[in-house]
């Protein structure tokens, strides 16, 4: 098993804390993962996008070239991103805030309307946990609850009803059909 | 001790080097390191240590000159132009025979270059960096795991050999999240014995001094000589490596730190294609492994090397090859290569020495046939004539040179 | 009658301007622009009289103030 | 209706990095507004720091070099004696100017060198991500003093205006603030004390200016504001610290 993984969006869509956690929860999975951010200027008010391998087999680069999933959560990252998705690969698309459409058609597309998902659960702030449940239900390369129990890893400090919100997300999002 | 933990590279270095017993830590701000000073601001005072933020890198290096002079467990780190800046302190810290331990995250360059990872620094690092004859320890980790355990290491060959110790790692090594599993148990600094050189105070024994210069006739000399003895020593000891498939391997690729990673991705498709394709890496950058490589150039008689620089690392591949083996290049000087594009070459370079492959093959089951050779083959053993090693072979300075812009912008 | 116009492929939507009008008559917009912030505007008419503060302190030259 | 406010022909026009609500884009416009103004724009050379301003050597249209970290009022130093008719101005932030650039910074004071200094102090490393400057305030915190700077372990802020004024070197030295839009007036009108001193031959100016980082604050932009005018300014007051009027005498 290999998933090569890139999420891309505005900087606090939370693309960076969501790989993150796919790679936590990767781990408690027993798997091998890595996770690797653009970083820089980029991250202070531009796109921001990272890079996340979950394998059974030691992972050699950890930059992901010729992602499987490409999860873009806004306008600019499907430009960017679009062409990189291997030959049969999964493209999550945020709906809510990318009104393109993918050129592609060796691909499999999702249309996941993740900001508004995440308003009616209650803040859009966890637009990015939609997608991830998306990501766990279309692929089936983690159990929505494996990274539920990443959450309290990644996020120590966050609020119980705060979590919550984040389960719900991630488990409304994985309902999402293609 | 047995956990695994998802760490960044650079948080796994400071944790690894608090474990082992670091308990004093000064740097200065630069990308992509900035998670090290970040980490040990927190936790060393957590540990019972010291952490100070410089004024600068210069400053930065020189209480580290201090701080080690008194006998205790030490750590800077800093990315390219601010290792430059520390270059000079670190060669004080290796003219007073002061086990000093530091990190480079290397980036861009030269100059302010870009905060990407690369691996032009590797020159600067191996040849000991600073003015004067010395060299430091490098080790060159190639996961966040290593970066957690290596401190470790290089603590006790500083001190074992009085001399500066250092991890060569690159952007990509820093800013990454694996997991690492700290395989010691932690250093207390207290049960670390004090060297007899340590500086303090001076009670009842005779006074000491730290010192880089000697002015005495010859002295300096005498003093380098015995500094050479120490490395050849070294060099003789404390080599570290890792191979991966090399046993049938016709093609080997070397690589060190991230490129070693996508060398191995390289390889591992190559492999998936049935083609007999193996890894060497260097662990230990000083020493070189270079009686490895050349008992390994008696066998396999093609070798492509896969840096982040211009051809800095494949001189030394060169040198300790000496002639024996054909040595190609695939160099992206302050690029970051992927697996397929390292395949390609692989791929290329395979199908070009298939020819050479066969017919040793068909020589060794008739050895009396000469096979259809090149010019200049001996009549015996060696089909594919050695020819003296060459610089970067055309077909490969073409793909290296594509494509690939580097995206303007980043932290500095 | 003076107006402002803002440029919202400039504007990053830092709000400064609002705090700097003297009249409070900008507003932030409720969609957000292409770049993906929500851009400043002029939200009451007859209420700009083009003192140019908003330019002023606008960080990003997106203000263009017309008299 | 007529255009009131054109956008400065030294400055390029292109969309800058900067972060919403940083003080940096307000500052290069008025320098690019003073160059206009005093008809420099092409006798002008530029020195652009390490840190968020960076880039400026993209953004001023005037020449421009980028030099290593606070090594700026040393590089317009050079660039000074050789070219004696051009007129140089080196770009700082707090970390490039007063941590490791200090000695050029004091240094180029006490020889008075005939430069204008353009000194943003944010109280915060920008680029590098939220590590403690020299001017970061006691209780501030950072990324590499999470609980606050702590004198006993930090030091002090350093009032960079308040030390150079002890120099006979530093002839004016401003501080002033764009947290508001009068003191981005105000700001405007010491930047251009500082190149008329230069064009006038005067010797060495600096103008400090008190400047927003929200993002690095971790505040939004309108908090970046109050941060300026409630906590930044008791500790570094605002004015005139030594001007070529005065000479010698100090605020």
């Amino acid at each position: 098993m290999y998933q090569g993984i890139r999420i891309s969006g505005f900087g606090g869509q939370g693309v960076i804390s969501a790989g993150i956690l796919l790679a936590q929860a990767g781990l408690l999975e027993n798997k091998n993962v890595s996770w690797f951010p653009a970083y820089g200027a980029e991250m202070r008010g531009g796109t921001a996008n990272c890079s996340v391998v979950i394998a059974s087999e030691e992972v050699s680069s950890p930059v992901v070239s010729r992602p499987d999933t490409v999860i873009v959560m806004n306008e600019p990252s499907l430009a960017k991103f679009e062409p990189l998705v291997k030959p049969g690969g999964l493209l999550i698309i945020n709906s809510s805030l990318v009104n393109s459409k993918p050129k592609r058609t060796d691909i499999k597309v999702a249309y996941v309307p993740c900001n508004k998902i995440a308003e009616e659960i209650g803040t859009t702030k966890i637009a990015n946990m939609v997608a991830l449940g998306a990501y766990a239900g279309l692929t089936g390369a983690l159990s929505v609850d494996t990274i539920a129990k990443a959450l309290g890893k990644v996020f120590k400090r966050a609020k119980p009803e705060m979590l919550e919100l984040n389960v719900k997300a991630l488990k409304k999002g994985a309902e999402t059909k293609i | 001790m047995g956990e695994k933990i998802l760490m960044k590279g650079n948080e796994a270095l400071a944790e690894g080097a608090v474990l082992a017993g670091c308990r004093f830590f000064s740097g200065y701000p630069i990308t992509p390191q900035n998670e090290v000073p970040e980490y040990m601001s927190w936790r060393l005072p957590e540990a019972g240590g010291t952490f100070i933020q410089a004024e600068s890198e210069v400053s930065a290096i020189n209480m580290i000159y201090g701080a080690a002079a008194t006998g205790i467990r030490t750590m800077t780190s800093s990315s390219s132009p601010g290792i430059s800046l520390k270059q000079e302190g670190i060669s004080y810290c290796a003219g007073a025979d002061l086990p000093i331990f530091f990190a480079n995250v290397v980036r861009g360059g030269p100059g302010l270059g870009n905060i990407a990872a690369s691996q032009g620094d590797y020159n600067q690092s191996v040849k000991g960096g600073g003015h004067g004859d010395y060299h430091t320890i490098v080790l060159a980790p190639n996961s966040v795991d290593e970066m957690g355990n290596f401190p470790k290491k290089c603590y006790e060959l500083a001190e074992k050999y009085r001399m500066p110790s250092m991890i060569l790692a690159d952007g990509i090594l820093g800013q990454m999240m694996e997991p690492v599993e700290f395989k010691f148990q932690p250093v207390d600094p207290k049960s670390l014995k004090k060297p007899e050189w340590s500086l303090g105070s001076a009670e009842g024994r005779k006074k000491r001094i730290v010192r880089s210069y000697d002015l005495r006739e010859g002295e300096l000399e005498k003093l380098n000589w015995i500094r050479a003895k120490k490395f050849k020593e070294i060099e003789d000891k404390e080599v570290l490596f890792e191979e991966k498939n090399i046993n049938d391997a016709q093609l080997v690729l070397v690589a060190y730190g991230t490129s070693s990673r996508i060398a191995a991705a390289a390889m591992k498709m190559a492999r998936d294609k049935g083609m007999k394709v193996g890894l060497f890496r260097p662990i230990t950058l000083w020493p070189f492994p270079k009686k490895q490589l050349a008992k390994m150039a008696q066998r396999v008689k093609n070798f492509l090397v896969v840096e982040m620089s211009q051809g800095q690392f494949v001189d030394d591949v060169r040198l300790a090859i000496n002639g024996t083996a054909e040595i190609d290049l695939y160099a992206r000087p302050s690029g970051i290569p992927n697996g397929e594009e390292v395949f390609a070459v692989v791929d290329k370079l395979y199908q070009s020495i298939k020819p050479a492959i066969a017919a040793k093959k068909a020589e060794k089951s008739k050895p009396a046939k000469k096979a259809k050779a090149p010019k200049k083959a001996k009549p015996t053993k060696k089909l594919k004539p050695v020819k003296k090693f060459q610089p970067v072979k055309k077909k490969t300075t073409k793909i290296k040179t594509a494509k690939k812009s580097t995206k303007k912008g980043g932290r500095r | 009658m003076p107006e402002i116009r803002v440029d919202e492929t400039r504007c990053k939507g830092c709000e400064l301007c609002t705090k700097a009008c003297p009249k409070s008559c900008i507003e932030m917009s409720d969609t957000f622009s292409v770049t993906g912030y929500y851009p400043a505007k002029l939200a009451k008419t007859d209420c700009c009289i083009g003192c140019g503060l908003c330019a002023q302190i606008c960080p990003d030259l997106a203000i263009a103030v017309w008299k | 209706m007529e255009l009131v406010n054109k956008k400065p022909s030294s400055l390029v026009d292109i969309k800058m990095h900067y972060c919403p609500g940083c003080g940096h884009g307000i500052v290069h416009r008025l320098i690019a507004e003073v160059m206009d103004e005093l008809g420099i724009r092409e006798r002008t050379v530029g020195v652009a720091p390490v840190g968020c301003a960076v880039f400026s050597d993209d953004y001023f249209n005037c020449d421009m070099i980028q030099g290593p970290h606070g090594r700026g009022p040393a590089i317009a130093t050079g660039i000074k004696r050789s070219q004696p008719g051009c007129i140089v101005f080196s770009y700082q932030g707090d970390g490039d100017l007063a941590s490791i650039g200090m000695a050029e910074t004091v240094h180029s004071a006490a020889r008075s060198e005939n430069i204008s200094i353009i000194f943003i102090n944010n109280a915060i490393y920008g680029m590098t991500g939220g590590q403690m400057a020299p001017t970061t305030l006691i209780g501030q915190p950072a990324t590499t003093c999470p609980k606050g700077r702590d004198p006993k372990v930090n030091g002090y802020p350093i009032k960079v205006c308040e030390l150079l004024s002890q120099l006979d070197g530093a002839r004016f030295l401003e501080r002033t603030s764009v947290s508001t839009a009068q003191g981005v007036i105000k700001t405007k009108k010491a930047i251009k004390k500082a190149f008329q001193n230069q064009i006038e031959g005067k010797g060495f100016s600096l103008v400090e200016i008190l400047s927003m980082c929200p993002t690095n604050w971790g505040v939004t932009p309108l908090q970046g504001l109050k941060f300026v005018d409630e906590k930044m300014m008791p500790l570094y007051p605002l004015g005139v610290f030594r001007s070529p009027e005065q000479e010698g005498g100090q605020k």
